[in-house]
Order: structure tokens, then sequence, then C-alpha cells
């Protein structure tokens, strides 16, 4: 049963982990495209 | 005649070329002027057919890929391109054989044109600078291109052989071809180049017939 | 100009470059015999013991040592860019990939041959199967890893860190033929099972990448 | 496109959830393996996903090399990276469900063995993309995605012989299946190929989002009008 638990929980680990790089990309983007913005 | 429309060349996030137009024609004597990181360099390895632009065109007489013009392309980059562990003539041998040339003569031929002995078997890595650039410049002409691209041919060049080879890129472009060359010295080629090409981050900013124009400006 | 003279006469400069600095086989052989030291501290070399790891072992020796000599064929025409003297020629890149792929089945073939003798001696190797069958296994085994090796060697050149990619990339693409290498030298020491079939596998593997090599060199070697 | 991304995000997130519930509750408790048989219900559906966006990397790659197409690269990049996440959480829930049934964490059958190679295969891929300098990056990569292709039947095969040349460990299930699980299984993996979607969705917007930052800090100077120097 533990097992279980273990495994869906890995499962949603590995996914939500990496949403989150996606997010950190995502944001970096973001302030590169400021930096983009203010220097034209 | 090499024509060149809106070429842009992206290394990833950096652009090494931002939009170059131009055309070069027959018989005449560029020399690209620009400070380091200009992209001159690129801008000859673009033509020579060794990086592929991310936009726009390169046409060479009259062949829209680049690859098609080859054999009319005779270039020379800032390093040999040669075998530091052969001879000079092995080394000329085997390009020769990269074009086709099965017969000596003409890699003979061609070391003579440059003032060097075909008949030297020590090793290019052991050459002097200038020896090595003149060898180099040998293996650009050795199948006769119509256009030559020259980098920095004069680097680490004695000034009496740099003066030497000024004359024979001169009698090359008498005898109709289209030169490009690169260069940081370019008093030496007052006299003989047709146009001086400036070039500042990844454009050509001016072209004029004399140095001294592009000097004051 | 066909294919054959470019291929020939690039060929007959490599092995003479090779000839006169011997960077690549040094290197590889040096390599090469630290494994097999190193290797023999991991366990007990006693006959019976060795016959059934001595499969694997060699291989993982060659395939190690492989890399040192693929990373020296590119490394080899990356000094003064010379690489770049072929690419504004007109000769076909197929004649470059073939020489060089057949320039490192030499190299490799060299060093499984010298190397051969020192595993029989380090590790008492004697084979209870039919010894003749480990050539055709090296044959094709070796042409295997040589011919992906050769063409992610020049991938490898076009990234940053050019000796560390080598590795990463051939050897996830190299398992099955691992595998049959590694089995059919067991095999044939073990005397135990028929090797035909990893024969066919090898075989298949080295016919489908050789011509996807040859399809695909053209542009890896342009892509700049 | 904004609003659609959202309600089909809310709308994968309630197939989710349902499925979830379906999996643990639903389904009926296997006789044998007990309730550890529900991880089957991720594992499963997450292997099928992984395949196909490993799919979509080969027939996008293919496409960049015969059109050249900026999206047809981003859609390999994206499909690969997707893969490699989907056959990361195949591999980790695989040993936890190996462990309590075959009382093993890890055997060398050719499923699992195939699948790892299949994710180093893959991970060597988006390394070459990582490592990669020129811009002629997507070339190699397309090329290197059509020989891990090549590769997976000659790995497949290659295990499947070695495998049935060793004897291993008698491994338990298959026999038939009960439609009931059958029905939560399929519910498991429609809701996890909308998670896929919507990941590479995400996914996709980052990458065509990156290229134009990364165009447009290439061409900054050509989009001003140059001062004097």
């Amino acid at each position: 049963m533990n097992f279980l638990y273990a495994a869906y929980a890995a499962t949603w680990i590995i996914h939500i982990s990496y949403l989150a790089t996606l997010l950190l990309r995502y944001r970096r983007l973001r302030k590169q495209i400021e930096e983009l913005r203010r220097s034209q | 005649m090499i024509r060149i429309a809106g070429l842009i060349k992206q290394f990833g996030p950096f652009a090494a070329l931002r939009g170059i137009t131009a055309e070069f024609a027959a018989g005449s004597l560029y020399v690209i002027l620009g400070d380091n990181g200009a992209g001159k360099t690129t801008l000859l390895r673009s033509i020579a057919g060794l990086a592929r632009p991310t936009r726009g065109s390169i046409s060479i007489l009259g062949n829209s890929e680049v690859r098609d013009a080859c054999r009319d392309i005779g270039y020379m980059a800032h390093p040999s391109l040669l075998y530091d562990e052969m001879s000079g003539m092995e080394n000329l041998r085997y390009f020769a054989g990269l074009y086709g040339i099965s017969d000596d003569g003409r890699s003979e031929n061609v070391i003579r044109g440059v003032d060097l002995d075909p008949a030297l078997t020590r090793p290019v890595g052991q050459y002097s600078q200038g020896m090595r650039q003149r060898m180099s410049l040998a293996r650009a002409l050795l199948h006769d291109p119509k256009i030559l691209l020259l980098d920095e041919p004069f680097s680490n060049v004695d000034y009496r052989s740099a003066l030497e080879m000024v004359k024979l890129i001169a009698q090359l472009r008498d005898s109709d071809k289209t030169i490009l060359l690169v260069t940081h010295q370019a008093t030496l080629l007052e006299d003989v180049a047709d146009e001086f090409v400036w070039m500042e981050a990844g454009q050509i900013v001016s072209r004029t017939r004399e140095l001294k124009l592009l000097e004051t400006r | 100009m066909t294919l054959s003279t470019i291929t020939r006469a690039t060929l007959m400069k490599d092995l003479r470059l090779e000839w006169r600095s011997k960077d690549a086989i040094n290197a590889m052989l040096f390599f090469a015999l630290l494994v097999v030291v190193v290797f023999s501290f991991s366990f007990d070399p006693n006959a019976e013991e060795s016959r059934q790891i001595a499969g694997g072992l060699v291989w993982v020796a060659f395939l190690f040592a492989a890399v040192v000599a693929l990373n020296q064929t590119w490394a080899r025409e990356l000094r003064n860019q010379v690489l770049d003297a072929y690419r504004v020629s007109p000769a076909p890149a197929n004649s470059l990939f073939l020489a060089k792929a057949i320039g490192n089945f030499v190299f490799v073939g060299v060093l499984e041959a010298l190397m051969t003798p020192l595993f029989i001696v380090f590790y008492q190797l004697r084979a209870v199967g039919p010894v003749w069958q480990l050539v055709p296994v090296a044959v094709l085994g070796t042409w295997a890893l040589v011919v992906n090796g050769t063409f992610f060697a020049a991938v490898s050149i076009r990234t940053r860190s050019r000796e560390i990619m080598l590795p990463l990339l051939l050897f996830p693409i190299s398992i099955p033929a691992i595998i049959a290498m590694v089995n059919a030298t067991t095999a044939i020491l073990t005397g135990e099972l028929s090797i035909r079939v990893w024969i066919v596998l090898l075989a298949t593997y080295d016919v489908v990448f050789t011509i996807a090599c040859l399809l695909f060199f053209e542009m890896v070697l342009h892509a700049e | 496109m904004k609003r659609i991304f959202t309600v089909f995000a809310l709308l994968t997130g309630l197939l989710l959830s349902y499925a979830l519930y379906q999996a643990l509750i639903v389904a009926p408790t296997e006789k044998t393996m007990g309730d550890v048989q529900r991880i089957f219900y991720y594992h499963v559906p997450s292997a099928w996903t992984a395949f196909l966006l490993f799919t979509i990397n080969f027939v996008a790659s293919v496409v960049y090399l015969i059109r050249r197409s900026s999206a047809a690269d981003a859609l390999a990049v994206v499909s690969a990276e997707v893969g490699v996440v989907f056959c990361t959480v195949v591999l980790v829930t695989g040993p936890l469900w190996a462990r309590p049934v075959w009382g093993i964490w890890w055997t060398w059958d050719v499923r699992l063995t195939s699948t790892l190679v299949l994710w180093l295969i893959y991970v060597s891929y988006l390394m070459l993309r990582r490592f990669s300098a020129s811009g002629e990056t997507p070339v190699l990569a397309a090329a290197l995605a059509i020989f891990g292709a090549l590769d997976v039947p000659l790995v497949y095969f290659s295990i499947w012989i070695f495998r049935t040349q060793h004897p291993q460990p008698v491994i338990g299930g298959g026999g038939s299946i009960d439609p009931r699980m059958w029905h939560v299984l399929l519910i498991n993996w429609a809701a996890f190929l909308c998670f896929a979607l919507l990941i590479c969705w995400s996914r996709y917007r980052l990458e065509v989002l990156k290229r134009e930052v990364e165009e447009m800090q290439a061409l900054e100077a050509l989009l001003q009008p140059r001062g004097s120097r």
C-alpha cells in the first residue's frame, strides 16, 4: 500500500518539478524581454 | 561576381552578421576593414559556403547555392588550413586531389608562385609564420579560382614578404578575379585596392575608393 | 574524381599523419592497458570466472579506448581548421566519412590485435568454443563502434564540450551492438551457446547505421 | 487562445481528479497483487504517452530535415523533453511496483531495459541540444533523433535475445485483465494524454517565445537606427 502512495506521489513530484522549471525559464525570458524593451 | 542580399548569420543568440546587402564585381580587389568581432570573417565564411546564412541569400557567378560554385572559390583563412605534420608539397598534393587535379606540376607551379620551393621536405609546422601564410595562399590558389577570399593574409608576415604578396594579389586581380581581403594592415594595399569596405557590428557601414576618406569619417 | 580516389587519398593521408605523430594509437594503447590492469583488481581473475566476464571486459576496454581514437580523428582536422579546406572543396562529404571510418577501423583493429594477447596473459583466458569465430565478431563489432563513433565524433565537434560529448551520444546508440559483441564473445569463450543470432544482429546494426551515416554525414559536416 | 488554454487546463485537472478517483476507489482490487497493482494506472498510461511523444519527436525531426521549418524543430524539442519527463515517471513507478510484487527493484527484462535505453537516448538528445554551439543545432539534433529511432528496434531485439538466452526470475502477472480495469486504465490514459498535451502546449509557447527573444537580441542593432560609431 505504501508503495502505491509512493508511486503516485513520485509521479506528481516529477511532473510538478518539471512544471516548476518551465515556470522558472518563463520568468527568465520575461526578464530578458523587459531588458530588451528598456534598451530600445 | 558576388551578390549578397539581406544576409543575416546568427550563432544561437549572437548575430555575427546583421543584414548585409552588397555586390562585388569581377576584376576588383576589395579590402574589408573593421574592428575585431565586426563580422568580417563570418562574411568571408558565408561566401565560401562554410557558414550557412540564417536569412538572406548569396549568389556567386549566378549560382544561388554557394556549394555549386565551390570550384570557383579560393579560401584562405586566418589559421593555415594545412597539416602541420606534412610538407608543403604533400599538403598541396592532397588538396589538389580534392579538386580532381592529379598532376604535381600544378602544385609545384603554385608553390613557386608564392616564392617557396616545392622541394622543401620540412613539415609545414616547422615553417616560419610568413612561409606558412604563403603556403596557405598557395593552397587557396591551387585550383585557379575566379573568386579569392583572403582572411588576414599578412598577419605575422614580415614587411618584405607582405609586399611580395601584395604584388601577387594585384596580379591576380588584373587577371579578372574577384578578391575579398580582410586585413588590419590596410595601408599595405592603399595603392592596389579598388575599394575599401568598412564593417561594424555585423553590417557594412561604408564603402570608399580612398582609404583616407574612411579614416577621416 | 571518384568517391574512392578521394577516400583512398584521405585514408593514406590520415595513416601517414598518425604514423608521424602516433598521438591516437599511443594514447589508446596506454588507456586500454590501464583498463586491463584496473579491472584486474576488481575481481579475482581465475580461469573460470574470467571466461564468464571477459567478453564484457574486453569490449568495455576497447570501447573506451576507441573513444580516444575517435576524438583524435577530428581533432586532427580541427588543428589549423584544416577541415574547412575540405569543406570548401568540391570533394564529396561521404569520401571523407568513409576514409575516417576505415581509418578508425584500422586503428581500433590494431589496438585489438595488440591487446588480445595481454588479456590472455593477465586473465588466463582460454576459449572453450571455436576461437576462429572471434574474427567475424571482432570485425563486425569494431565496425559497429567505429561507424557511429566517427559520425558522432563529427557531431560532437560542433558542440561546446567536444571530447565529453562523444561518449554521451555514442554509448546509448551503441547498446545493441555492445550487447551483441559481449554476448557473442562470452558465448565463444564459454563454448555454451551459438553466436549465429548475435552475428545477424551485428550485421544488421552495421548495415542500418552505415547507410544512415552515409545519408546524413554531408548535413553534419556542413552544419555551421 | 489564452481562454481556450485556461478552459482546457481546468478540464484536464477535472479529468485527472476523476481518473485518480477511478484508479484508487472504483477500480477493483487485484487478487494476487493487492492495492499495489493500482500503480499500473499511472505507470502504463505514462509509458504509452512517453512512446507517443518519442514518435512525435521522430516525425517532427524528419519533417524538419525535409522542410527546415522552425515549427517542426520546436515540436521536436518539446516532444523529446516532455517525453523524457513521462519516461522518467515510468522508470520511477516501475521499480516501486516491482519491489512489492516481484521482490526486486529492477530486473533486466525486455521492457524495462529497452525503456531505460530509450530514456538514455533521449537524454543524450537533450544534452546535444544543450551543448551544441553552432547555429545548426536543429540539424544535428534531428540526425540524432533519427539514429535513435533506428536504434529502438535493434535495442528491443537485442535485449529480447539476451533475455531468452539467460534464465531470469519468473515474473508473474499477465493473464486476462478485468474489463473494469481496462476502463479505468483508458480513463487514466485519456487524462494523462490531456495533461501531456497541456504541458507540451505551454512548453511549445515557451520555446517559440525563447526563439523570438533570441532573434530580438540578435537583431537588436538592426531594428535600431544606427548612430555614428
